[in-house]
This record gives C-alpha cells, structure tokens and sequence, in this order.
C-alpha cells in the first residue's frame, strides 16, 4: 500500500510511448501491474514515472498465421489468452495461463508483464524458452527481434532496454507441449517449474532455479537421457523458506522429467 | 449424562425458527450490514482533522540505536509531528509485567528505546495528513544502528556466547518452573517399555486475520479522556497494561469496538501502539489513525509460541497402557512478554491431554529470542502442549508397533469417569471421547483404508490416516497466572450483559464482549428471546462494545473460547433478572395478580390462566420510564438490569500447582486421509472429517463454521504457514507472497459430525468453543508419519511439513525424523 | 547468503593487487555506479543505483577496509544504506600466483534487510549472485586496463 | 480521455462511474484504487486485506472486470464504470447471493465477504450453473481466514440455483 511519488502518463500510441519513455529515465511501463504495482506498494523499488500501456490497441490481440504461427500483443491478458480461440493452436498457453494466480490477476496480468518482469518464479519465462517464442523489441530506433533463450537477462531484467517496448510474441506451430510444477499451494506461486517442448528436438526450460529460465536439450524425452541433461546444467538454485537449493534442484530434474513425458504423450 | 449424535448431517433449507430459538440455526443477525459492506471496521472511521500514523520499524532483529533524528520528516510539508521512544520512555512508565523474575525485570515501553530486538520493532512514528505522506515523511528519520548478533534459535538463548536481549534481565531466560504431579518414580518402575524422543518442535505461525490492528484515537483536553475506536479484542486487558503506563486512570480510556475483522488472539497485545495513539492525540492535538499493513502485521504481531520439547521419556505397558511422561518444554517468547510467560502455565490446562496417564513431571522454560513478540494464538499455548501429547501416542503406537486408534481407546479418559479430575486439579466437565472417535473413523470410512491404500500405491502415492484428538479448554480461571507469579492479584473471571427493556418496547441488550465473527448478536437475541418469550427480532443487541455502556468488567472480551459460557450465562442472567421485573410491574398493574401465576409471551407479559390478560411489553417500557406515577413505592423494577456472571472458581494451590483451571472443555476429534507423492514431497488431504463435542449449541450452524474455520486454520499451519527467520533474524514470510494460507482450491473435502454431552457447570450446558485445540495439525502429522511406514519410517517431529520436509524425510529418514528410541523398563 | 569462487587473472599479482587496493578502481566495479568519494586509502563512499528492471535501486555505499596483507589478502566491511534496503557486507580476497597470473579466491557474506529483504531470497539470491558477477567481470575489465596503463608506461 | 493524457504528471483529475454515481475527483497518480474509493469516495465496503495483492478483499468489477482494486492505481481506472458491494443490493432488497451468503453462514467477521461476493457476481455472470471446482476456481483470488471455505461454496451453489433461469 502506499506508493512512492510517482508521474504517470496514457499514450494513445506505441510511438507516443517509446518517446516518453526515452525522455524519461527512470519511467517504467504499465502493463498489466500486477507485479510492478505489487513492488511499488512494499517500496521495493520505485520507478519515477509509470507509461500506462492500457490504451494502445497495437499491443492487444492475437493472430493465428496460416503455418500456425500465433503473434500475439504484449498488452493480451491471461484470461483472453485462456479464451482465445486462436491461441488454442498452441494449447499449452491457455492450460498454463488458467493456473497462473486467480481471477482478478487473470483478468489484469498481461503476458508482456509476466515476461518483462521476468521473476523467477513466473510461468510464461521458462514456457516462451522451451517452445522458442521470439520477442520484438521496439525502440525510438526501430525494432529488433530476439529469441527466447536471449531475451531474459535476470530478476526483473530483459533484453527490453530503457527506452524500448515489448511490441510482439511470435510462437512458432507446435503441439507437443507440456509444464509441470510443484506451487505453494493449489494454482499457487512456483518452488519450482518445468516446460518441455518436443516440436522437433526436445527443449525443457527450468524456472525458479536461476534468476532466468534454464534451458537444456536432451538428447530423446527418455527418463534417462531428461536426468543426465539436468543434472549437467550444472544448477545451483537459490534456496529459501519453501525449498533448499538441493530440494529444488531434485524437483528441477522431477519436473524435467514429467514435463517431458507428458510432451512426449502428445501429438 | 445424555450424549446425541449426529453425523455429517445434511444442509437442510433454513426453516423459519421455532421456539424455543436455542438450538436452531437462527440466520444471524450481524449479516445484514456486513454482506451489503456496512458494517464499520476499525480503518473504516474517520474524523475532521485526523491524522495518519506510519511507523518507522527497526531493518534489524538486534542493534544498538545510535541516533534518532526526525528533523528532515517534521519539516516535510503535511506532516504533523513525530514520537520517538525517548519520548515514550519520559511521558510512561514500562507496561506492567505479568512475569516474576527474571523475566518481571525486563522494561518495556510502546517504542523502542535504545534498541532494537526484532526486525520490524517500531522506534518512530510520523503522523502526515495523508497515509503516503506519512510513510513517505517516515523514510525521512534517520536512524543510526550498531547491529549485534540476532538471537534466532531458542535452543541457544541461554548460551554464554549469546548476546544478551534485556541487560534488565540479566539473561534471555524470561520464566521457569517444573510441573510434576503423581508419581513418576513408580510410574517409570512399572512400565515394560520406555520411550524416549530426543526431540519436537511445534512452529510459529498466527492465524492471521484479514483485518489487521488498528485504531482511532480522539483525546478530549477538557476531561483528559482518550476514545479508542480499536479492534482491540479484550479491551479489559489493554485498559490495565496502559491506564498505569500512562499514569492514568482506567476511566480516561474509553474502547469503542464495532466490527472486528477475526482476532483469534491475535488482537489482544496491540496497547503498545495503542499507547502510541494515546500519546500522539494529545501532542499534536488532533484525532490520529493507525492503520497496520499486512507486512507491518506479520513482522511485529502476535506469532503463535513456539515450542520445543527436548528429553521426553514415557512410560507404558506392553499393551499401550500410558502410565505417564516427562518432559522439558522450551518455549521461545520473542522479544518482548506481551502477554507473556502465561503461556507458561495455560498448557496444564490440558496437561494429560485426552489420556488417563496421571504421572507427569513437565519442565517449563521461557526465553527471549529477536523475534516478533508471541501472544495468544488460536488454541493458545494448550495447542502446543496438545500436539506434544498426540504426537508422543502415535510415536509410542508406532515403536510398540500398536494401532494408533487402539491406544487412543485404551488410554481415553473414559465417559463414565466425568466429570474427571485430571492430575493436575482441573475438572474435565463432560463428554465422551471413544465415541467420537468411532464418529471420525467411520466418517472417513475407516473400514475401507485398506483398499484405499492399495488403490493410491497403483497410482503412485503413498497413502496416510491420522487421528488428532484434542481439548479446548474454555473459562480460564485467571487464578493459574499466579503460578507464574505468585504477587499477582488475578483469580476467577467474570463477564457482563446488561439487557433493557426501553420506552417504546424495545429489548436491549449490551455485552461486554468484542466478538469477531462469532455471531454474539444472534445467540445473545436466542438466549433473551427464548426467556422473555418473543421473537429473536424484537431483541435489539448493540453491535460491539463501548465501556461507556458500562456493561463490563475485568475480564470482558472475546477470547478463550468462552463466550458461550460467560457470555451467555451474563445475558440469561441479566434476562432472568428483567423478566422478573416484568412480571412484578405486570402483578401490579394486572391488578395484583401473583407473580407466579405469570408468564412472559408473545411480547407481553401475561396471566397464564387467561391470556387474554395481557400487558405488552411496550406498556410496560412505558409505565416505567416515562408514566410511573403512582406506581407503589416498594416496586424496586428499572427495566434496565446488569448482571455479573461469575464461574465458581477457587484459588488453586499455587505451590503445588494443583486446582481447576477452566470450567469447560469442548472436544474434537478431527482424522485425516493424505496422499503423498514420494518423488516430490507433495501432498494433498482427499478426506477429512472434524468431529467436535461443544455440549449445548445454542446455534448449531455458527458452532459448525467455528469447527470448519478452525480446521482451515490447522490444516494451514500443518502445512505451508510458517513465520521463519534466517540467521540474522529477518523474517522470511512477512506477508501472504510467502506465507501461504489456505485458498478456496487448497481446502479439502470437510465432513462435520457432532456429540452433545451438555456441560454439568454452566447454566445453558454449554461449553466454549472456538479455538478447536488445532485438532488438524496433529491429524496431518500423524497421517504423514502414517503414509511414511514401510518408506523410510520417518517420525514426524515438527508440526510444520511443507513438502520440502516430507520430502526430506522421505530421502534421508534418519536425519530428517525425529529421534526415538525404546528402552526396555 | 554467503557467495563464493574463484577467479583467475590474466596478469601479474601486483597489478591485482594494485585494482584491488585502489578505491577508485574498486569504486567503480560497483554496478550502477553514479558518483564516488574516496576519504583515505581505506574508505570510500560510492552513490550507486542498482539496475532492477522494475525500477533502480538507489543505495550509498560505504567501504571500509578492514584487514591486508600486501599482495596476499584483503577484507573489506561494505554496507549499502538506501530506501527500501539496507546491505551488509563482508568480503574477503586472497591471491596467489597461477601460472603467469594470478589467482583470485574470494567470498561474501551478504546481508540485506529492509522491504527489499522481504522480497523473498529466491529473487534477492540470483539478483545478488548477478550484482556479484558483475563486479567480478568489471574487476577484470579495471585489471586488464592496468595492465595495458602499465604496459603503455 | 483528456488530450493532455500522455503527458507525464503526478495528479490528474478522473472520472469515473461507481455503483451508478459519477464522480469527479483530483487524485494523486500513486494512489491505488483501493484507497480511493474507500478514503476519497468513502465507500468503505471494500476492504483491504494484504499489502501484496494475495487477498482479494478489495475485489471490485472494474468495467465488467473483476480486479484487486489495490493492484490497480486510480488513474488507470479513469473513466470506467466501478461496481462494489455496496451497488449489490436493490435497495432493501439483497441480491441472491448476499441472502445465500446469510442463509448458507457463509461470513463470519465479514471482513472477507465484501470481496468474496463481487468474485461470485462476476463468477455467476459468466457462469450461470457453475460446478463446485468452478466456484473454487472462481473464489481462488479471496482469502477467507474465519469459515474455511465450504459455506461460501455451498452459498455460491445455492445463489445460483435460486437464480437459475
């Protein structure tokens, strides 16, 4: 509760956006809030000035190409994520979205926000790694598009600079999609997470265990060959109240398993 | 004594109530304005002027303060003073200490002076015209530290390399004492086998209530008079910890409470900051807020005592006969004794918990660790000493290789020997605890676990059964706080009602209770109406409380599971006392008719012979309070009767500690099915039935909700809720991020089954209830030490399993159980 | 949280030793650095703004030098005071020769308090492990500049 | 929307729609939902439970949306039509679900209920008949410290029966 000062601003364009973010060091943008308005209220951290992102209609949407590529607005909300019609082409998005928090978190939590704040205990980070999403980043200069794997750089840090916008997901076709966790409760906060990913070779990206997703490559989605590859990650995961770094790092490679498994049963 | 039972009975549509209203779901009439949001929260007032009270809290668990300087926060614009504990420490004197030494030595003030003790220990307070601006104008006060090193782990407190928390004290040890009653010699002489456990641990967690502390604070200059809208929730115990403080009488605090967000005990110890209010109000002259956030709740509120206990050895029979058990209980009060040593002694309210042992010796520490105080919690201090004596049965099942169930029927104490003297004086009123059992065990279908089991190995889970059967004891005898302290003038208890009959007719009637949900409004209105004969909607009950109502006495509040003991027995007999004096006023004007010859009903009062001789009750408001003339002068009737209920209590025997502590004890049984998953430690309950003996329910449905809301609770604490520090003493779950409390999702299917066995010691045969003695941690401990057979045989040693710990037990049993050993007697 | 390793250098122990023992170098591994002040050889106070995604992290931070033995060990006493956070910490660096290089063991014993504490350590611990390899990596990017300082005098 | 909407400042004037009354108010850009409609508007049924967005009391329908109104700042809802509890009852008359909360003993302190009954309108909005695991699913975002749960489940189910088309 009770937040530092703060400015705020509502563009009605990307463009309006970026230069107002550009201009202003310490602005951040507003997507959803439901991580950075958690982070203002403990005072944790305090951007100067928030972009509300809300009215720019180019960042909401989701488009299903004819060779199953599903591009979808930053500014798209887990529920209309669950809901899409579109986005079932991919199925695991909305079984992921539906267990993310609850309702009114549903309702407001943004897929680019879930991305950009990038905790290590969110959902979405490990599951755009494992099925090779792609970002586009948008700047004053132009726009740039990066891959999954190199688009999470730490807690609350990606490759979306000062100044620049999340503008695009892209989600290549694929079905063969699973995500295992062990939450805090029911549909609650990770201790850890697993998403596989077996549309060609197999992609398993681990959460909770590193201030970004971790991503490793078995050779085959067999229990054996999912083990070896987790254990050669060489993890060192953080420990705290709900797990020792040795607990995780044994769920990493249970999850990692399971995940895989389940990919595996799918067609 | 006549014992009813129901099982899980089935929601029936509410029917209109009939009389007599006791014992029928009367819908409640708090409902009203609380599902339309108009009932009025403590955060929900405000007054022309007011300000905003944020404190500035210590980022470290142990530190010397250096300096203080609050000149950059007072100068900010919108901010209208500032208090400091040097302050604090020149206006009042320390708050009065409960303990005797070394603990009564220790000084304690509403801020911090000199020094911090826990992470989140308030040192300032800013008052600002807006909420932001004061927290804003708080991160103005400069404070200088020098850290010492955190006392954390309560097993270490007393070792010389430990810094000290109160020089006052000369030590961290706070109290002591050793319990010991029978004859543990002979005891241990006669068992065949003896159990020893090196060591349990209960954990400290709180129950959390949604609305956290708060208050309202006017000071009235003229009459040097302080109104506390608070929510406070036993205002008789913050009136005698603040009136010497600050150096006032008791009078010049009013505490005005309406609706409480839940207390469970947590609301009792917030005079500190009520304190800080009062001080506040005066200096800056003005009506000043405090609204307590979330974190700044768990930081610095009421944990749950945690305890743990070392050495325990017990004595039995081949046969599971118990004979008796000692043990060394260590209990970590945090830095401050708020309400504490009291927990001290109200364990031995339950000291041989459900169990016919009666050879017990209990060794009883106290220390002072940085961390937040601990005060009363849900099943206060007896919901440690319960799950201690649950745990040692099913470990002693467990090394005897004996069903868990049969030990408990062998060793039950048995329904025919109640009323019970237990070794330790206490009386156990009523009940029969073998039958609830049989209630619980076929609830969850007991018969059927065998299959069950099989059928969770097919899918790869390990399949678990426990029982907990536990007490809640309620009606202290405050009596017993003198075995803590022998100086302390404290015995008996007492609660008040006041019910009127006013001009117009209507029935009033005020309590001196602070209920937080329990539904007061509606089971007083059942109890009057049922006397005076008219319907539960002619009885007005004042919502709160107000001690300018004068409606109460020392012990008034909603705590201890007692309301339907002192309560209501205070409202019968205030309602008694008015529906005599309605049926004298009724003999004069009916034109001399005897007394006894009149009845009270359909809101008149009445002659039985010939109802049609009927004088309402508003003609009788009337006559007395505004057309009394010519009324006999010897009619001694007001209409407006007070009545003190007091249990019948002695003063124990303070040196041996023996004598009755609680005039009630209600019973659960709650049983437990879990499924685990050994790869990963998760689990989750698939059956759970609650099982509970309150004697008469005067409203069947809010003694339900109590059962189920006390077993969320449990089922809470057993599993995620955990106030845990680090080394250094900070908190690793300051808020619901981390401290996770049961959700819609997480609650288990939850069946209710009920025996009645009326109390013999109260005048409705009720028994307080509430707390529910935390029946389902033990059930969830037992049935994870139950899932583990054959896995790793794991004892179950911490009240607290995570998954994390059932994991741990499940890969490395013998450094994550507990150690137990049995040694042939 | 106690974080720890070892790192080797592509250069002499004395031009280590030289970074390491120099404020100013040591000022500016810190990340986000603004603005630094050096009051002795011992102390130096840097303003640094800790690049969180969410938003900076604006800390003063005070160094003391606690302990040193020439070319072999430094113990350095660090504390971070900012709103929302306060740091604590101790670090410790020992050298010995490897090869043509040198090899660096080091350690520290971090402690943070404050709102930012109650974030919980499965996000402090990885931003902290990040912050640290940061300075690591600016620590060899101020020995390298010593080194080429040296070989260009 | 203001034509100065996408300069930066740190107050703005917002309107906004609640429980049928417009109101116009000059709010600081930090201060959250929440807090304004409980201190500014003074429409103190919806609560405030937790610091961290966990708890729901302030469960409010934000344009159709159910949302934490104390994850929300109240710039952002500027324009935008706000239901709270105490727009559910019809004027004497409670809704189906505040009666089924009373009859079921869904409350006990009540702190919670403000919240838990805008997550079940919104719920039975989309959801005419929903099944028990869909009313926990529903209710998930609302912590309930006093009743553990099932009497509000079980109002839900009852509300949506005596409502039922």
């Amino acid at each position: 509760m009770l937040l530092r000062e703060v400015e705020y601003a509502k563009p009605s364009s990307v463009a309006e956006a970026l230069q107002i973010l550009a201009s202003n060091d310490g602005a951040r943008a507003l997507a959803g809030g439901q991580t950075l308005i958690s982070v203002m209220k403990a005072r944790a951290a305090s951007p100067d000035a928030l972009v509300d992102l809300a009215a720019l209609d180019e960042l909401r949407g989701i488009e299903l190409a004819a060779d199953g590529t599903l591009s979808i607005g930053p500014m798209t909300t887990y529920t209309e994520l669950v809901d899409s019609a579109e986005a079932k082409a991919r199925p695991i998005l909305a079984e992921v979205c539906a267990q993310i928090a609850d309702v009114q978190v549903r309702n407001r939590g943004t897929i680019g926000g879930n991305l950009c704040s990038n905790d290590p205990t969110n959902h979405l980070p490990p599951l755009m790694v494992s099925i090779g999403a792609t970002m586009t980043i948008a700047g004053q200069g132009g726009e740039r598009v990066v891959s999954a794997d190199e688009f999470f750089l730490g807690v609350y840090l990606t490759a979306v600079g000062p100044g620049e916008l999340l503008t695009k997901i892209t989600l290549p076709a694929g079905k063969r999609d699973a995500f295992a966790a062990v939450t805090l409760g029911v549909d609650g906060t990770c201790i850890a997470s697993a998403a596989a990913s077996l549309n060609g070779s197999l992609r398993i990206a681990l959460g909770c265990v590193d201030a970004t997703p971790v991503l490793v490559e078995p050779a085959s989605a067999d229990e054996g060959a999912v083990r070896e590859a987790v254990r050669g990650a060489g993890l060192d995961p953080p420990a705290d109240v709900h797990a020792s770094a040795e607990y995780r790092l044994h769920l990493s490679e249970v999850l990692a398993v399971r995940a895989a498994r389940q990919a595996a049963e799918r067609s | 004594m006549g014992s009813t039972t129901t099982i899980a009975p089935e929601k029936v549509e509410i029917q209109a109530p009939q009389t007599p209203y006791k014992g029928q779901n009367v819908p409640r009439k708090e409902d009203r304005r609380l599902v339309q949001g108009q009932g009025v929260f403590v955060d929900d007032i405000k007054r022309h002027g007011m300000g905003y009270i944020h404190f500035v809290r210590s980022p470290y668990a142990h530190a010397h303060i250096t300096s203080i300087d609050v000149s950059k926060a007072e100068s900010m614009k919108g901010v209208f003073g500032t208090l400091t504990g040097e302050e604090v420490a020149s206006l009042t004197d320390p708050f009065f200490q409960i303990s005797s030494v070394p603990g009564g030595n220790i000084k304690d003030y509403a801020l911090a002076v000199g020094k911090v003790r826990y992470v989140g220990e308030a040192i300032v307070a800013v008052v600002a015209e807006t909420r932001e601006l004061a927290r804003d104008a708080s991160e103005l006060v400069e404070v200088e530290y020098e850290p010492l090193v955190a006392v954390t782990d309560a097993r270490h407190a007393l070792d010389d390399s430990k810094p000290v928390l109160h020089e006052d004290a000369g030590g961290n040890l706070m109290w002591s004492g050793v319990y010991e009653w029978g004859d543990l010699d002979a005891a241990f002489a006669e068992a065949d086998k003896v159990v020893k456990i090196d060591e349990l641990h209960f954990h400290r967690f709180n129950s959390t209530p949604l609305e956290t502390d708060g208050a309202l604070v006017e000071f009235n200059r003229g009459v040097g008079q302080w109104t506390i809208h608070t929510n406070n929730q036993f205002p008789g115990f913050a009136a005698i910890m603040m009136g010497p403080a600050m150096r006032t009488g008791i009078d010049k605090l009013r505490f005005v409470t309406q609706d409480i967000g839940g207390g469970f005990g947590n609301k009792i110890t917030s005079h500190p900051q009520l304190v800080v209010c009062c001080l506040l109000a005066r200096k800056l002259n003005r009506p000043v807020q405090w609204t307590e956030w979330r974190t700044d709740f768990h930081m610095s509120m009421s944990h749950g005592n945690e305890r743990w206990f070392h050495d325990t050895e017990v004595a039995v029979k081949s046969d599971g006969t118990l004979l008796g058990f000692r043990t060394k209980a260590l209990d970590d009060a945090g830095a401050w004794l708020r309400y504490e040593p009291l927990g001290g002694v109200i364990w031995a309210q339950v000291t041989p918990g459900m169990y016919r042992w009666r050879h017990i010796r209990l060794e009883f520490t106290q220390v002072a660790t940085n961390k937040a105080p601990v005060s009363p919690n849900r099943g206060y201090s007896r919901m440690q000493h319960l799950w201690f004596t649950e745990r040692v049965i099913d470990i002693v099942a467990h090394e005897l290789g004996l069903d868990p169930i049969e030990v408990r029927k062998r060793n039950y104490i048995r329904t025919e020997d109640m009323p019970y003297e237990t070794p330790n004086g206490c009386v156990y009123d009523s009940g029969d605890y073998a039958q609830m059992l049989d209630v619980a065990t076929d609830l969850i279908g007991w018969s059927a676990l065998e299959e069950k089991r099989l059928d969770a190995a097919a899918r790869g889970k390990l399949l678990g059964v426990g029982i907990g059967s536990t007490l809640d004891s309620g009606t202290n005898n405050f009596a017993q706080s003198r075995m803590i302290n022998p100086e302390l003038q404290f015995s008996g208890n007492n609660e008040v009602a006041t019910v009127k009959l006013d001009i117009f007719g209507e029935i009033v009637v005020t309590l001196g209770t602070t209920p937080q949900g329990q539904g007061h409004e509606t089971t007083a209105a059942q109890v009057v109406a049922d006397i005076l004969g008219c319907t539960v909607d002619d009885v007005h009950v004042r919502s709160g409380h107000d001690s300018y109502w004068n409606s109460h006495a020392g012990f008034s509040g909603t705590y201890a599971s007692q309301f339907a003991v002192t309560g209501l027995s205070a409202v019968k007999g205030a309602t008694d006392m008015l529906a005599e004096e309605i049926k004298r006023l009724g003999s004069v004007i009916l034109g001399g008719v005897p007394v006894e010859a009149l009845e009270l009903a359909e809101g008149t009062v009445r002659i039985k012979d010939n109802p049609e001789a009927a004088l309402p009750f508003m003609a009788c408001g009337a006559i007395i309070n505004a057309n009394n003339a010519g009324l006999p002068d010897d009619l001694d009737v007001t209409l407006n009767c007070r009545y003190v209920y007091r249990p019948p209590f002695q003063v124990p025997d303070i040196e041996r500690k023996f004598g009755n502590l609680t005039l009630t004890y209600a019973a659960q049984v709650h049983a437990a099915v879990i499924e685990i998953d050994p790869e990963t430690g998760y689990y989750e309950i698939v059956d759970y039935a609650a099982v509970d003996d309150c004697g008469k329910r005067i409203n069947p449905q809010i003694v339900e909700g109590q059962v189920m809301g006390a077993t969320a609770h449990g089922l809470g604490g057993a599993m995620h809720e955990v106030f845990e520090y680090d080394e250094e003493g900070n908190l690793l779950t300051p808020n619901f991020y981390d401290y996770h409390v049961p959700h819609a999702l997480d609650m288990p299917p939850l069946k209710t089954g009920f025996v009645e066995s009326p109390s013999p010691f109260t005048p409705l045969g009720t028994k307080g209830m509430g707390e529910g003695g935390g029946a389902a941690i033990h059930a969830v401990c037992a049935a994870i030490q139950d899932a583990l057979r054959g896995n790793g045989d794991a004892i179950v040693w911490d009240s607290s399993n995570p998954y994390r710990r059932v994991w741990e037990m499940l890969s490395s049993p013998d450094t994550a159980g507990g150690r137990v050993s049995v040694v042939d007697a | 949280m106690i974080l720890q390793g070892e790192r080797i250098f592509d250069a002499p122990r004395a031009t280590v030793w030289q970074v390491l023992s120099n404020p100013a170098s040591m000022a500016a591994t810190m990340p986000g650095v603004e603005s630094f002040d050096v009051h002795d050889e011992r102390r130096w106070t840097a303003n640094v703004k800790i690049p969180l995604g969410l938003g900076g992290l604006k800390m003063k931070i005070d160094m003391d030098k606690t302990e040193e033995r020439e070319l072999e060990y430094a113990a350095m006493q660090i504390k971070g005071q900012g709103v929302g956070a306060m740091m604590n910490m101790v670090t410790k660096f020992e050298l010995s020769d490897e090869g043509a290089g040198t090899k660096m063991m080091w350690s520290a014993d971090v402690k943070i308090a404050g709102p930012v504490g109650s974030m919980g350590q499965r996000v402090l611990q990885p931003i902290v492990n990040q912050q640290v390899q940061h300075v690591l990596g600016s620590l060899e990017t101020q020995v390298q500049d010593a080194l080429a300082a040296g070989e260009k005098a | 929307m203001s034509e100065n909407a996408a300069a930066l400042s740190s107050s703005r004037v917002i309107t906004v729609t609640v429980n049928g009354t417009v109101y116009e108010r000059e709010v600081e850009a930090r201060k959250l939902l929440i807090h304004f409609i409980r201190d500014d508007l003074d429409l103190t049924g919806s609560h405030i439970g937790c610091d961290t967005g966990n708890c729901g009391a302030c469960s409010v329908i934000v344009d159709g949306t159910l949302v934490k109104s104390c994850m929300l700042l109240a710039v952002q809802a500027d324009g935008s039509s706000i239901e709270t509890v105490e727009g559910l009852a019809d004027g004497d008359e409670l809704a189906a679900l505040q009666q089924a909360f009373s009859d079921r003993h869904a409350l006990q302190c009540g702190y919670c209920t403000p919240g838990m009954l805008m997550s079940a309108t919104a719920l039975l909005r989309t959801n005419a008949r929903p099944t028990e695991a869909e009313i926990k699913k529903g209710l998930q975002g609302n912590i309930c410290r006093c009743t553990g749960y099932w009497n509000i489940i079980e109002a839900v189910a009852l509300a949506a029966e005596r409502t039922r088309p």
